[in-house]
């Protein structure tokens, strides 16, 4: 058994062992192990060389992880709270998403951002954002956001190995969370969903935290005899869109739990896409659980009002089968 | 907090006021952490035990319609303009009736009413609005000014560096206040800052005037301080001040400050704002007796505010749709 | 007869000369009368007291526009191109959006950030971008992006007046673009969508520059005699949602126009609330025209093929309508 | 270009070749604008007429596998590194045979056969990334140097000081040079900068060596850039040169440049770095008659060049489709 929290530590480790062309910069990701502990270890097996301490300078972080990646290293950068990637923006969303295209391939940008994202944990407002769908709205960027510690070992491999830049979202609430520890060589490709239950009466599509959410909604509406597909995207980039027509194709309805608030959020993508391609299978209104559209409260009961709730995914996935 | 017209700043009951004020703050900052070890206060918390001195000094330099900025780490700030410890309390609680309605929490105290413009938990992000507060005051001909705390880690961000430089172009009344404490959370601030003071030695690239001062001395900071808000209220332009200073408890509740060398902890306790300031009062003649029983009572105090916060009842879910937009609700659509 | 150009001069010029708090800052904005003239005549009319210069600092100009805001003022701030709203995404989505949240109404932030958005001129991948979505998906902001001049004074007004951070996207494409010039007090309230042409065999929503291509494009339908309603949003938040869907609901038919890529787009937001709420009017699926999923590319005619077109849109209408 | 073997820096030879590459990038320039007249260059473009020095002097400096990163005003950059003029044109044209295939633009002129990252059109954005290329170079221990340019205005943004920041505390094998020509835009750089010197002078405040020289004069820039390049490839790390010089047309193609106070450009005109090159070749005896036919063959070459790129096909309209991922493809779904 693995913490979600130790898998990250893991999955880049294993990558390191393997490719010396792997480093890491971030703040207090070396002997401190990281404010999330998510690099525990990997200061004391790979040393100063390979893990770099950095200001609190985030442009500059991911800067340097360009230019390192332009120039045959794969570095591994952190942004300790994924609400930061706003103070970086720039570098991410305008330089390292688009050097290969303005070069015509010239330049590849083999880089990952690893960033802890994501509520439930009373933080507040500028530290507890989903913000994954920022880096949908991008074209260059991957992102991905693994829901267990075996994914995240898996697809943390996918990410180091893969030639683009990669938004890698590690959830908050679920560093604790415990799961098989995955073989050596476990390698979860980019951009294939995984299908987490079967069911016929409708599809639930989820990522990250919120796989939790609709599989216990699955959970309490088989008890009714409603059985829910549960799709977990796993990555936005590339959306496995295939798997979610397949899915709603089979069962005529689609909830999509989501944790950024409604308006832009990463849900209505995979909406519009359902709303035209898997249209004529439809037979319910798509219907998405998405934060509601406030900045985050502190207080834990607010938060929990905002934030989408297994109750809420239940009671929607009821209201469409009425 | 504002000092007193009767208080002339130096003087015996000056300081005896500022000490109480800075007492007031170190007995906060232990009930907040004994309430997050009881699990009421939720999240995470920064205290500022062992930096009291930098915000009771600055802020009896200050009027009360000066305006105030800090960081995630501001519980000291809040409570030295004047806020409520029941009130600041509350909102760590999370509480309707907390400072921020508990929509703010620890890292985000924010008080209008004593012109504390809020706190801020993206590091440096208070600086640039800290030049817009100052802007203001310019533009409206008010003679206000505007101190932006910051930390020694802050001074390496991008946002500090443009605030500086607009602050210095457009002159403005504004006081940068870097509370350089060593740390920038584990990491020692001399590790990733090619320069010995990471806010002192800077101000020659924004031509501002600046000072090195002992943070854990209220009376240099309030001088020092004095010094630069008189400055930037008599229309002559920013300064930086780098108080020196430390604090006493790790980085944030989950940290036990294990990247300290040995003997480091125990010189700076030493050298504790509140000792520091006893000794003061010692040399003016004040009995250690009469501070004790000072402490007694500010610790009561304290204390009942803070039971009394502890029965106020939970936010009203409601309130999570509220203040998104000045309308006061959260409708995005029709 | 007003340039869209000119019209973003008068509109704030009418409100500094009723408002003593309105100023204005940016780069270049002053003497210069900004890069894109959009500014022209404010540092002659209101002097420099009003109308500042700014050195090439997007973090300092958000923030001295925040910070002002929470202090009496209504300050007007330029980015010059929205890309580079990259450079202080942490001051406008972390801070301007969230204060007033965060400090339980304490606070009221009257800002409006005005920036040069959109495609067509062959700027390139850094200087080209629609971003209108970007700010979509941040609670707290509201997001503006008139499409002709009559609505940029009109929009103008409101936005000036509006006490939330408002994003007020100038197209690019548009500056040149002529159209009557509104008389004095001309105010056009913020989410109220502008119906510019009526139909009934199917919805076009557009925005900015995508209003024009629906409008070519339902004028070559109605040859055929297929006649499209035309909604122009003229904002995103706060959406008007509400005309979206009577529209739908009379047409059963819904093609989104936009200009952002396909990914994250806000078109996305609009298909997936019509699924939901108008879902059984729907007579075809919900088809969106929008950007390709690439950076923008420089050369003129790559830039076109990755755009939307009024080609694009006939043909999407013609394919819902067999 | 990097200089060959034969030409000892400082010698005759060398300053010729120097002069040569100069006249190159000139011609190109003129060109660039004709066409920008004529329509078939779109877009915008930022022309390096008068900051020609610094790009010919500091790329003498360098060898073949070093590193450069330009911003959107790098035409002289790309050229002075070696990229064909027919290559440089073409994708100015928006051709498939442009160095970026026509989807990067005037802007974004990148060619990674020269060891040229790229030209970044974001202001500051290519100095952090210059860290990166440096920082890689040093984990690869290759001794390469890197070198990024930029503009006075970019000195004022977040990215500058978090870039020097790293490169000081990292110690990277990096060199910053500023192209001071005395504006931002139409805004002159001392109307928003607080010191003297913009770049130069905030040196210290990175720990960093630095030096303020003539731009103007290819034989000064290229013994700073050498002695700069020299100290990074010894590990001795990063410094900062701030390179005086003017641009003598507009910001970019649609300013006429009023905002010049009278007899400014004059009096830069005078300090053409062509002239000058020439005013030191006479010196050491060259005929400024073989200079004219240098000129004219150099001009007729770029001619020449220029004339073929012109007949270049169009890209491939299947281009816009490519190269968004390392597929080659642009796919985000299934
Ligand atoms: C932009 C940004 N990067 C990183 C963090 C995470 N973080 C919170 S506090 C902190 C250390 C700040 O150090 P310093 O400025 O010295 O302030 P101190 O905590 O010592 O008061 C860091 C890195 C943040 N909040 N914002
Ligand atoms: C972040 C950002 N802000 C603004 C601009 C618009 N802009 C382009 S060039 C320029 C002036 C830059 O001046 P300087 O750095 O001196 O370079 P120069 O043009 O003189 O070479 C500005 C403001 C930009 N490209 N990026
Ligand atoms: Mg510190
Ligand atoms: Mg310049």
């Amino acid at each position: 058994m693995i913490t979600y929290r130790a898998a990250v530590a893991e999955g880049i480790a294993r990558e390191m062992r393997m490719d010396d062309r792997v480093v890491c910069l971030g703040e207090d990701i070396g002997a401190a192990g990281g404010v999330f502990k998510t690099t525990e270890g990997l200061f004391e097996e790979f040393g100063p060389e390979r893990i770099w301490d950095t200001p609190i300078s985030e442009q500059a972080i991911i800067g340097a992880a360009i230019g390192a990646a332009m120039t045959g290293m794969r570095p591994v950068a952190e942004i300790m709270f994924s609400d930061f990637l706003a103070t970086c923006w720039d570098q991410i969303a305008n330089e390292a998403a688009k050097i290969r295209y303005m070069s015509a391939g010239q330049f590849t940008i083999p880089m990952v951002v690893r960033t802890a994202n994501g509520g439930w944990l009373g933080f507040g407002a500028q530290h507890s954002q989903a913000v994954e769908n920022w880096a949908l709205a991008v074209p260059g960027l991957k992102v991905v956001a693994p829901s267990d510690p075996s994914d995240v070992v898996g697809l943390m491999a996918s990410a180091i190995r893969c030639d683009d830049p990669v938004l890698f979202f590690e959830h908050k609430a679920l560093f604790a969370q415990k799961g098989e520890s995955p073989p050596e060589g476990h390698v979860v490709p980019l951009g294939q969903a995984a299908v987490r239950r079967t069911g016929d009466a409708v599809t639930l599509v989820a990522l990250a935290a919120t796989v939790r959410l609709a599989m216990e909604a699955a959970d309490e509406l088989a008890r009714d005899g409603i059985e829910a597909e549960v799709i977990d995207l796993r990555c936005l980039v590339p959306l496995d869109a295939t798997a979610v027509l397949a899915s709603v194709r089979a069962t005529s309805r689609l909830v999509i739990v989501e944790e950024n608030p409604y308006a832009g959020g990463w849900g209505a993508t995979v909406a519009s896409i359902v709303a035209d391609e898997a249209f004529d299978h439809l037979d319910a209104p798509i219907k998405r659980v998405a934060a509601g559209n406030v900045p985050l409260p502190f207080a834990e009961d607010l938060e929990r009002a905002v934030l989408p709730s297994t109750e809420r995914v239940i009671e929607t996935v009821r209201s469409i089968l009425r | 907090m504002v000092a007193s017209e009767s208080e002339q700043p130096g003087s015996t009951d000056w300081l005896v006021a500022r000490y109480g004020e800075m007492r007031r703050i170190r007995a906060f900052e232990e009930a907040a952490y004994a309430l997050f070890l009881r699990g009421l206060v939720k999240g995470t918390t920064h205290l500022a035990i062992g930096q009291e001195a930098v915000a009771v000094g600055v802020s009896a330099a200050l009027r009360a319609d000066d305006y105030v900025l800090a960081t995630y780490r501001g519980h000291h700030h809040v409570l030295a303009r004047g806020a409520s410890v029941e009130a600041s309390m509350a909102e760590l609680l999370g509480r309707g009736d907390g400072l921020c309605g508990g929509k703010g929490g620890s890292m985000h105290l924010t008080s209008a009413a004593h012109g504390m413009l809020g706190s801020y938990a993206i590091v440096g992000a208070q600086l640039p609005i800290a030049c817009g507060a100052a802007w203001s005051a310019k533009l409206r001909k008010t003679d206000q000014v505007t101190v932006a705390f910051m930390g020694d880690g802050a001074t390496n961000i991008g946002a500090f560096h443009e605030a500086l430089n607009l602050a210095a172009v457009w002159r403005l009344p504004v006081v940068f206040v870097c509370e350089n404490n060593l740390y920038m959370e584990y990491t020692p601030i001399a590790s990733v800052i090619p320069v010995e003071h990471p806010a002192h030695d800077r101000a020659p690239a924004y031509g501002m005037t600046s000072e090195l001062i002992d943070g854990n001395d209220v009376v240099a900071v309030n001088e020092a301080a004095s010094r630069a808000i008189d400055r930037a209220r008599a229309g002559s332009g920013p300064s930086l001040i780098e108080a020196l200073t430390y604090r006493l408890t790790g980085h944030s509740r989950a940290d036990p400050a294990k990247y300290r060398p040995a003997g480091e902890l125990e010189a700076w306790q030493a050298r504790d704002p509140l000792l520091v300031a006893r000794r003061r009062l010692e040399d003016s003649g004040i009995e250690n007796s009469h501070l004790d029983g000072l402490d007694a009572e500010i610790d009561a105090d304290v204390s009942r505010a803070v039971e009394l916060a502890i029965t106020w009842p939970a936010t009203d879910l409601a309130a999570a749709w509220t203040d998104t937009y000045a309308d006061g609700a959260s409708e995005w659509r029709t």
